[in-house]
């Protein structure tokens, strides 16, 4: 098609799907002035009956748990595309071999001492920080997936501020493949105390501890543990994904 | 409705619009994916408005009482699952791309169309 | 309250402009940068609308990780024309 | 019953397994983990299926039961037709991975785990009565289907396709979720049975949500013109991918607007069902018509088979569409015959690959003497596509016809009996072609340029391993004989009417009413003979007139070419370039809005 005939085919369509969400909108009530059921029934279950005093967590690991079975299998198949996708290219450029020796030629980003110091300082920071995430899911903001991308970012930073080979000790790749399949099949299995115990899937089996404390939530925290399991792996093999050549580089540089 | 009360709303369709004219006239693929990044930003917006009470409290709370008037939790769920969605279908596409660029060299969508009928 | 609803109102403005200006930088290295200073502002936002555990998974998604993969992917692939135009170079030195 | 989620749980429990330690899996040892995974997934839907002809199972997961009509948590409500496409989806799973036995020479469990995951995600789509769950599910199939598709990552063809297929359905999940976003927004529920009740009359929302949702599902559903990324993804993917793509996958879209009008739109929009049924039907004509003539168009056989899943998908919207129980029966019938039919061939197509390592009908002129075995089956699947006696979809296509004719839309039934000899024309011609070696040897419509075949997925063999002809010839088999082993017409027509009834259904999910079975009133009368046998010797026409065009009289070959240059303009709006596929798609949300908003209020 011409660029002429898209440029019209499009402004129609753009215009069109604008006017249909503006249509609908009109008849919505007032930001902020939200009319319920389904949050103000959930809101004091999150508290009375679920003991968390985050109401966002309740829903996400409790009521709607299923959902979040299938946002963490999401992460899980599109970690194992990106790496299916990409890793493939490696192998087809091992073949090559003339352009593997020539790139082994090229200088390394050499990493300067400023930055290391702050890395390494930043890396407890935010291990601390993640960890504490992952499990007050239940009580404060965050939760497996927040602390889980913030533990993921702990082996990059290593990566950027220091050495390949730290980074392959500290975060080798079968053990991280690993934690991803445990922390996938993890949540299954917590789901799956409910259906032992004769009830239905995911239901909330674990005695629940005292409003506001790490077990308040019963399962909630196990899940959190488990999507926080996932959710880093996941996030350090898709980033190893797109790092992959030039670490290697990297590490033969270094030899 | 007050313009307060449709901003949110008004945006969400603006985004949406916006995202959709860059994925159309893109010229690259690493473009479009951002562009598509934005359309997704649109539907957070949609769902932050409609969950939003005014003078409510955040749904997280060191006490609690049944008077204590929050802000819908549910909404904030979904976005949550909406936003790990957005960055696993980014990451996929920026995979393709980047195979797609070593196909053809050119990580321009129109580089390696081909009619196909 | 009414600070609230300025902010707000403030963030949402700011939005609106950011938004249609990531779209419209076309350089993808100048547009990584900017999608993630939109996702700073709508992580903002976020929070201004009490949705703190949404904010949180904003700024390290949207502000930090998706940015970061936009990076790593124009990286690799810059890295892959570097190479080619060596490749090339080398050929036609060779001949 | 404890057994609702495990359709969902086993394939997800065993993709993980799979993932990391299936790398240093012996190659078998996967196979055999998930071949036993995707039986179970069979048995655990076929006995759901027998469980729910009674009752629809309600599941709430976390024992959240609704309080005071509100749905706290998410349910699986379990009928019959979901239960259903949940076997057929995992006996296609089934035939996929016996079928890559031999097919694939290097195949890491990956592709085994996203072949689950891909599998789970169709059970969760098919099952779940909540929609917001539907949307997760509905990313679950994406994100799977965009890797599988990319999976021969080395050549061009498949990464184009997965990226205009990746791009195209993301903005179609959009579009859902913006729908979503609006209905949650009117009503404060996300529950199909609560959003039912909450929603009264056809007010704005309720309208702009339709649009918004049904044009995300029907990006997935290929109709016109969202089908653009359908055949660049579904003629490049690895062939066992493609047999879900055609078979399941399109129509789980299709089976998500059925949830949408049934579970949740037919009772406010009551009073305007008959222009929302025109609007479905005449979508579905058009889809019909154009992937039917692009089919025929086409010389690389799988996407030529990838056009005319565009066309049966257009039947089958419209079964959908009409909103009656007798056409929602039939399009049920439809997906059965059909998905088993267009995998056989798709296949088939794979076996031509291995065996000739092309899929171009001119290149393979003459080339499949030898095998008449493979013939055979070529030629009954494109008879069966036509709709031969007994084939599942000729039941189906009888029951849509009998269904749209009472409601005056006679025009759809004549598209539709084209596109069935369209289509099954042009498999037959291919035949015709490959395996006798007649026609002339050039392409029957003057080509616009592209892409004529493949590279080969495997590496040859003297013979076909038996791994590899079993699953079309058992796929085949099954569409003609299941409609004879149990009486489907009626049993599709009674669920299909408990699908539809909007208020029965909120019922019985929300406070555990019994739901009536609606029995049909007057006694299911055999369909018409006459019609099947007419369609099925015109397409046999059409082949041979295809083929022998040069002994044909001046008149009707200069008709003929008339005829091809008014196609290639149609082939030429096919650019294969995103932004056309998604100027188009935005301009089919605005036209479909449109007509909505102007004929829905």
């Amino acid at each position: 098609m011409s660029g002429g005939a898209r440029a019209v085919l499009a402004g129609l369509g753009i215009a069109g799907v604008v006017f249909v969400i503006l249509w609908g909108a009109v008849d919505l009530p007032a930001v902020g002035h939200y009319l319920g059921p389904y949050g103000d029934v959930v809101t004091p279950l999150a508290v009375f009956a679920r003991h968390s005093t985050d109401a966002v967590s309740a829903v996400n690991f409790d009521f709607r748990g299923i959902d979040t079975l299938g946002e963490e299998f999401i992460l899980f198949t599109s970690v194992l595309g990106v790496t299916l996708l990409l890793r493939q290219s490696e192998e087809g450029a091992k073949g090559e071999g003339e352009s593997e020796d020539r790139a082994q030629g090229r200088p390394t980003p050499s990493t300067g001492d400023a930055v290391r110091s702050f890395g390494s300082g930043m890396v407890g920071l935010l291990v601390l920080f993640g960890t504490y995430m992952v499990t007050h899911g239940t009580v404060t903001p965050g939760g497996g997936f927040q602390g889980g991308v913030i533990l993921a970012t702990v082996p990059l930073l290593v990566y950027l501020s220091s050495s390949a080979e730290i980074f392959e000790r500290i975060a080798p790749r079968r053990l991280v493949e690993a934690g991803e399949s445990a922390g996938a099949f993890g949540y299954v299995l917590v789901g799956l105390f409910g259906v032992i115990a004769g009830v239905e899937f995911l239901r909330n089996v674990v005695p629940l501890g005292k409003t506001g404390t790490l077990t308040g939530g019963g399962t909630t925290v196990l899940l959190n543990l488990t999507v926080g399991l996932e959710v880093a792996t996941g996030f350090v093999l898709l980033m190893l994904a797109f790092v992959d050549e030039a670490l290697q580089r990297r590490r033969r540089a270094q030899r | 409705m007050s313009v307060y009360g449709f901003l949110p709303y008004a945006l969400t369709a603006w985004l949406f619009g916006w995202g959709l004219y860059g994925i159309v006239s893109s010229r690259n693929w690493v473009h479009l994916c951002i562009c598509l990044a934005i359309v997704q930003s649109s539907t957070y917006v949609l769902l932050l408005g409609i969950g939003y009470r005014l003078g409510a409290a955040a749904p997280v709370f060191a006490q609690f009482s049944a008077s204590t008037a929050a802000v819908d939790p549910v909404v904030q769920a979904l976005m949550l699952t909406d936003i790990v969605v957005e960055a696993t279908v980014v990451a996929l596409l920026l995979a393709l791309a980047v195979r797609a660029h070593q196909s053809t060299g050119s990580l321009d969508p129109s580089a390696s169309c081909e009619m196909r009928g | 309250m009414a600070l609230t609803v300025a902010l707000q109102l403030v963030a949402l403005c700011l939005l609106a402009v950011l938004g249609p200006g990531v779209v419209l930088t076309r350089d993808p290295v100048r547009q990584a940068i900017a999608v993630s200073f939109f996702g700073l502002v709508l992580a903002a936002t976020f929070f201004l609308f009490r949705a703190p555990d949404v904010a949180l998974s904003q700024l390290v998604i949207g502000a930090v990780a998706l940015p970061l993969m936009i990076l790593l992917a124009l990286t690799k692939v810059k890295n892959r024309e570097a190479e080619q135009a060596q490749t090339k170079q080398a050929e036609e030195g060779g001949s | 019953m404890w057994l609702v989620p495990f359709p969902v749980l086993v394939p997800l429990g065993v993709a993980a397994i799979l993932a990391a330690p299936g790398r240093h899996m012996p190659r078998r040892l996967a196979d055999g983990i998930a071949l036993s995974a995707a039986g179970f997934n069979l048995i655990a839907c076929w006995v759901l299926l027998a469980h729910a002809r009674i009752q629809p199972i309600v599941y709430w997961f976390g024992g959240w039961v609704p309080k005071g009509g509100v749905a706290i948590g998410i349910d699986f409500a379990v009928d019959p037709l979901g239960a259903g496409f949940g076997a057929l989806s995992s006996a296609l799973v089934l035939a996929g991975l016996v079928f890559s036995l031999r097919y694939f020479d290097s195949v890491g469990a990956m592709f085994h785990a996203l072949m689950l995951v891909f599998l789970a995600a169709l059970c969760g789509f098919a099952l779940t009565g909540d929609l917001f769950d539907l949307f997760v599910f509905f990313e679950l199939m994406s994100a799977a289907a965009f890797a599988l598709c990319g999976y021969k990552s080395e050549e061009l063809g498949p990464i184009q396709g997965a990226l205009n297929f990746a791009v195209s359905n993301t903005v179609g999940a959009f579009l859902i979720l913006i729908g979503i976003g609006l209905l949650y927004g009117h009503t404060g529920a996300l529950n199909f049975a609560q959003l039912s009740r909450t929603l009264v009359a056809p007010d704005r929302v309720a309208v702009a949500a339709l649009v918004l949702i049904c044009s995300g599902l029907l990006v997935k559903a290929a109709a016109v013109p969202f089908h653009f990324w359908l055949p660049d993804a579904h003629a490049v993917a690895p062939t066992p991918v493609c047999i879900l793509f055609s078979g399941v996958m399109v129509e789980a879209g299709l089976l998500g607007v059925a949830r949408i009008l049934g579970a949740v739109m037919s009772h406010p929009l009551h009073d305007v069902l008959p222009h929302l049924r025109a609007i479905l039907v005449v979508l579905g004509a058009i889809t019909a018509a154009v992937g039917g003539l692009m089919c025929f168009a086409q010389r690389h056989l799988k996407r030529m088979l990838a056009f005319s899943t565009v066309s049966h998908a257009g039947i089958m919207l419209a079964g959908v569409g009409a909103l009656t129980g007798p056409a929602l029966g039939g399009a049920a019938l439809y997906v059965l015959g059909h998905g088993l039919v267009k995998s056989a061939l798709f296949l088939c197509a794979g076996i031509v690959l291995h065996r000739y390592r092309t899929v171009d009908e001119i290149e393979l002129i003459g080339r499949g003497r030898g095998n008449p075995r493979l013939g055979m089956m070529f030629g009954l699947g494109g008879l069966a596509l036509a709709g031969l006696p007994p084939v599942a979809n000729y039941f189906g296509e009888a029951k849509l016809d009998d269904a749209l004719r009472p409601l005056g839309l006679h025009g759809a039934t004549w598209v539709f009996a084209a596109a069935a000899v369209l289509t099954g024309g042009t498999v037959l011609r291919v035949t015709a072609r490959i395996f006798l070696g007649v026609g002339p040897k050039q392409e029957d419509i003057p080509d616009v340029g592209g892409m004529h075949t493949e590279n080969p997925e495997t590496r040859p063999s003297p013979h076909t391993p038996f791994s590899m002809w079993f699953p079309p010839a058992v796929l085949l088999a099954a569409a003609f004989a299941l409609p004879l082993l149990f009486d489907l017409r009626a049993a599709a027509e009674a669920q299909a009417h408990r699908v539809l009834d909007t208020a029965g259904l909120a019922a019985h999910v929300l406070r555990g009413a019994p739901m009536a079975l609606e029995l049909h009133d007057q006694p299911v009368h055999p369909p018409s003979l006459a019609r099947a046998v007419v369609i099925c010797a015109l397409a046999l026409l059409l082949a041979t007139v295809t083929l022998g065009r040069r002994h044909l009289p001046r008149p009707i070959r200069v008709l003929g070419a008339a005829l091809a240059a008014a196609l290639e303009a149609i082939r030429k709006l096919h650019s294969g370039h995103i932004g056309d596929d998604i100027a188009w798609l935005t301009f089919g949300v605005a036209a479909f809005g449109t007509a909505c908003i102007v004929l829905l209020r």
